[in-house]
């Protein structure tokens, strides 16, 4: 068997060999974002046996519209203690962005080991929706403050009048991943609903349940890349990134279809998502119905999981949501429960920009 | 490097204080179609877009790549934002040759902005954050007190930072796009304007603009074609690098910070620099403050640690009469949209080694450095760019 | 650790930006003031609203600037039962995307109804202006989209 | 339309956004300090030097910077600059000097107001103290300390500073 599994995407194979996360939490007031990550970070690399000094790059999403303050990313390298100088980046990205741009720097020789990193405390905005608003076009929508939940109520109306889902779909989504959060030590919303009891709650954004939302969700995660033979030194089962694409749409809601997901079905296709059979996927779909969509986008048939860590229904750091999509899949390749997965990671109003990976495990 | 790659086009707004004749996607549009016409080439030729630009609370837009995708041609394709402070311009260009250089992709539209007027930058910056210290200093605060320390450290007299202050105003006469344009300016206008932060004067503080900066990147194969197309040169890139360090930690050297010198041994080491004062023909730096020029003189290596003034006072740096000339185009200290900065310092590079720098252009200019730095300059990103491939 | 207090306080972001909107938004703003919405030709003549400088799609530059609505057709709504301070209505309120007669992109505002009952994608509805004197050239200038007459 | 008017060119979006903000364990620490009238810093468990304010990690190491230290109210100036320039959310009146404050027994140094001296007497190595606001009036901020001014000992010798510049 061959050491490297077939790339999709780039001419070098890069693999996640270490991911950790803090535990999701609806505020976090002991702790800022530093000491947030510094235990994060300690795990991350006691996991596979490196020190920051072994880092050739470091890259990391974040975004100061969460804290409410400029350049919220700088003191976030204290948590690493990036000395002596070292090559490092930041995306206002999702922090599976992140992740792309290292991957892309690995590309070159030599440059072999990457730290990636997001992280987030939604619960400082006394009004998180109001806050995202901010995202909508500043001439013609935030003026408005439409908030994400009732711009992903538009969309869960077009899935409706499309006759491409219905409600109890929606409470389905929610109360698999609730489920399948059960598992997941980190999650933050996790219990067994029953479909009745979700369907008899009242609209939040019709037809938006309050069970189709996301909780609000204090959080971080971090993963190391390491290139080519190296990956072997710090993982026995490394999870290789075969194939990595993200595609973005149009802001103008009106002149998008809501109720399909063209980006991710473009990036699926560049990443490679069709060529082999899937385990599982990791999906980031904030708001239920947009699960339907995505797996749809994505091609998912019905012998592949979706979401076993519960995904962002059951714990939504903004800005590190995406990249815990992928470290909760490699961690899943790393161990041997799966052999090959997607991951996908999502930002902008209603899915208007995707991202998705491909990981797969050699042995 | 996988492959080489070079710049292809180059387009900039005119930058002023206040573009109140468009709107930011329309003034984003206008350096990026002079970026593309300069190439030779549609948004559809265009495989990635690449964005930067300062905190998103000077425009009061969260993420604003989303709003801005289809303004950029963006649609359909790969899209990035980049965040590094002030050197954000430069490590956006960084970002967005790595996508060619690194063989994903053939050609990516890089864009860096701000518009400035949209708020008032200098409070969106100083917004204090609760159980932060009292505001004491204000922006150019933070840095006056390092440069006294260069001051105190070098022997260098009061009046460099002036003589900067001077120079880089007269170049900006020669750069239609700059902001401020001071015919009459001198050493007793710096002098006579008001001291803001002492030992800093107005007139060597950078201003506060409005604009954008744009570059297409493309391989070796695209430049050839823009190049067979055009019959403009491409800019090739020798090298690239970016260094970060703590924003404050013990015995942190703020005067001359390890990461700059890091960052510059890298790059030099890609693009076979020995001697950059000998071999590079001029240098596109990062000097919002005028006394940043011998600061970041001895940290790029121009000279000896302690000899940066000497270098500025010799006139070394002048447009036209120095052997290294510094910021033809007027530098930060002419031209400041804050994320866009940064990338017109490797914009201004790469024009010079094309030969397309108009009135400012430095006879025969064949290797340029341009160079980013931000936060409390613990953020660096250097390119080198040449006339010839590498 | 947490042997002691964490301090906590409220911080309070408070940013007046005041927006250059060039030539296509202004003529937008300008017919909002004047009661009127209009939008502009993009790609193959299709009638963007609100209008942009470029197509939402190709990004190659719109021309001119039409005149829509002020009915139209509801795309997609949600009725909001507890409003947000956040929000334009205070009272309950359904968000919509409208379709108005003579564009081909649906644009986000508010409808006002009585209650959620009776809406539904697909009915006619008509922008209701704000007066005249208290219209300044910006979105709240439609004060809401309301049912049309036997719809 | 009663008359042509001139057309619409801006817009004016107000952005008002309400935060709860969180200290953390460890800079509460400082401002719990703050509040009782003294300066806490952190010391790293790895390379033992002394943060002010307490920050949680040593940003060189990477590590936890735990230990809680007690810290003087006497340090030196080791740089300054004479701010001239208003702006918003000053609280002090022009011309004043910011001077950068090493506290003895840290190895740090932050931003503090210096008084009680003409501008043109002040000088890097200069020897201060803090001054704090009476007791009933002290706040969970560095704006207990009313400002730092000269002990009237001898200047700090270069070289004892020169690192914290």
């Amino acid at each position: 068997m061959s050491k490297f599994p077939e790339l999709t995407s780039g001419s070098r194979p890069i693999a996640v060999v270490s991911f950790a996360q803090a535990k999701a939490v609806r505020a976090d007031i002991a702790h800022n974002e530093v000491e947030m990550l510094l235990p994060v970070f300690g795990e991350l690399f006691a996991k596979a046996g490196i020190t920051k000094d072994d880092l050739n790059f470091i890259c990391s999403g974040s975004t100061d519209y969460l804290i409410g303050g400029p350049f919220s990313f700088v003191m976030a390298l204290d948590a690493i203690g990036v000395w002596p100088p070292k090559p490092e980046s930041h995306v206002e990205m999702d922090a599976a962005w992140a992740l792309y741009e290292a991957w892309v720097t690995m590309q070159e020789p030599g440059k072999d080991v990457s730290l990636v990193y997001g992280f987030g405390k939604s619960s400082l905005a006394s009004d998180l929706g109001k806050v995202l608003a901010l995202q909508m076009d500043p001439y013609t929508m935030a003026p408005l403050w439409p908030d994400p939940t009732s711009v992903a109520a538009l969309q869960a109306r077009a899935l409706l009048d499309a006759g491409l889902a219905t409600e109890e779909d929606f409470a389905e989504v929610a109360a698999r991943n609730r489920r399948n959060a059960l598992k997941n030590p980190y999650a933050q919303v996790a219990r067994d609903d029953d479909l009745a009891t979700l369907m008899a709650e009242a609209y939040v954004a019709s037809p938006l349940r309050r069970h189709c939302l996301p909780p609000i969700t204090d959080g971080c995660s971090a993963l190391i890349l390491v290139a080519g033979e190296r990956a072997y030194d710090f993982s026995d089962n490394p999870a290789w990134i075969t194939g990595i694409d993200h595609r973005m749409e149009t802001h103008a809601l009106g002149a998008r279809d809501l109720t399909q997901s063209p980006s991710t079905e473009r990036a699926a296709v560049e990443a490679g998502v069709a060529k082999g059979g899937l385990d599982l996927a990791e999906i980031y779909a904030p708001y239920a119905h947009q699960e339907l969509i995505l797996a749809k986008a994505l091609g998912l048939g019905a012998d592949t999981q979706i979401n076993p860590s519960g995904g962002a229904l059951a714990a939504n750091a903004i800005m590190s949501a995406g990249l815990t999509r992928i470290g909760e899949a490699a961690t899943r390749i790393m161990s041997g429960e799966a052999k090959r997965a997607v991951a996908h990671a999502s930002a902008g109003p209603v899915l208007q920009q995707n991202l998705v990976a491909v990981l797969e495990g050699a042995r | 490097m996988n492959q080489r790659a070079a710049v292809i086009g180059i387009g900039q707004t005119y930058h002023k204080s206040k573009r109140d004749d468009v709107s930011i996607a329309g003034m984003l549009r206008e350096a990026a179609q002079r970026a593309l016409d300069d190439a030779g080439l549609t948004y559809e030729d265009i495989d990635a877009v690449v964005i930067g630009k300062a905190p998103d609370m000077f425009e009061g837009i969260m993420m604003p790549e989303h709003y801005l995708a289809a303004a950029l041609g963006a649609v359909g394709k790969p899209m990035l934002r980049v965040h590094t402070a002030g050197s954000v311009g430069g490590s956006t260009a960084i970002v967005a040759s790595h996508l060619v250089a690194n063989g994903i992709h053939k050609r990516v539209l890089t864009v860096a902005f701000e518009k400035q007027s949209d708020s008032d930058a200098m409070w969106a910056l100083s917004v204090p954050q609760p159980f932060s210290a009292p505001l004491l200093a204000g922006a150019g605060g933070y840095f006056a007190p390092i440069i006294r320390a260069y001051m105190k450290r070098s022997g260098a007299p009061n009046d460099v930072g002036m003589k900067v202050a001077v120079k880089d105003r007269l170049h900006a006469l020669n750069n239609p796009y700059a902001h401020l344009q001071i015919p009459d300016i001198s050493l007793k206008m710096v002098e006579e304007s008001v001291m803001l932060w002492d030992p800093l004067h107005y007139l060597e503080s950078c201003p506060s603009s409005d604009g954008a900066a744009a570059m297409v990147i493309g391989n070796e194969a695209a430049a050839d074609q823009a190049e067979a197309d055009t019959g403009r040169k491409p800019a090739w890139i020798h090298g690239m690098a970016m260094r970060s360090e703590p924003t404050m930690f013990a015995g942190r050297n703020q005067v001359n910070p390890q990461a700059g010198r890091d960052c510059a041994a890298d790059v030099y080491a890609q693009a076979g620099i020995t001697n950059p004062r000998a071999e590079f023909d001029c240098a596109e730096v990062y000097v919002p403050f005028s006394w940043y020029e011998p600061m970041w003189l001895e940290n790029l290596g121009f000279c000896d640690e302690g000899d940066g003034w000497k270098l500025t006072e010799s006139g070394a740096t002048t447009f036209g009469t120095g052997d290294i000339p510094w910021n033809c185009s007027g530098g930060v200290l002419s031209s400041n949209p804050i994320g866009a900065s940064g990338m017109l310092r490797f914009l201004e590079a790469a024009l010079q080694v094309r030969g397309l720098a108009g009135a400012h252009q430095v006879e025969d200019a064949r290797k340029a450095l341009g160079q980013a730095y931000g936060g409390g300059s613990q953020f660096f990103a250097m390119w080198v760019v040449g006339s010839d491939k590498p | 650790m947490g042997d002691q207090a964490v301090f906590e306080s409220p911080h309070e972001l408070d940013f007046p930006y005041s927006r250059s909107l060039g030539p296509t938004l202004s003529a937008f703003m300008t017919g909002l003031r004047d009661g009127q919405i209009t939008g502009t030709r993009g790609d193959g003549g299709r009638v963007i609203v609100p209008p942009t400088e470029y197509d939402p799609i190709s990004s190659a530059p719109t021309e001119g600037s039409v005149n829509v609505g002020p009915g139209g057709v509801l795309t997609s709504w949600t009725w909001i039962d507890k409003p947000k301070p956040s929000h334009p209505s205070d009272k309950p309120f359904a968000w919509a995307m409208v379709k108005l007669d003579g564009a081909d992109t649906a644009m986000l505002h508010i409808l006002k109804a009585p209650s959620a009952d009776g809406i539904a994608s697909g009915m006619r509805v008509s922008a209701q202006f704000r007066p005249e004197a208290e219209r300044v050239g910006c979105m709240a200038d439609i004060a809401a989209f309301i049912p049309e007459e036997g719809s | 339309m009663s008359e042509a008017r001139e057309p619409v060119t801006m817009l004016s979006t107000p952005i008002h956004l309400d935060y709860h903000f969180v200290a953390g364990d460890s800079q509460s620490k400082t401002l719990q300090g703050y509040l009782e009238g003294k300066f806490i810093g952190q010391r790293c468990e790895v390379c033992g030097k002394v943060y002010v304010p307490s920050r949680g990690s040593c940003p060189t190491d990477g590590a936890p910077a735990r230990e809680v230290v007690e810290l003087p109210n006497t340090g030196t100036m080791t740089t300054y600059c004479v701010v001239n320039v208003p702006f918003a959310g000053q609280n002090v009146e022009i011309p004043y000097i910011c001077g950068q404050i090493l506290l003895d027994g840290s190895n740090i140094s932050f931003m503090g107001l210096i008084q009680e001296i003409p501008a043109s007497e002040v000088r890097m190595g200069m020897r201060v103290e803090a001054v704090w606001v009476p007791e009933e009036e002290l706040t969970p901020s560095l704006a207990s300390v009313r400002y730092f001014r000269p002990t009237g000992e001898p200047d700090a010798d270069y070289d004892s500073y020169k690192e914290y510049l």
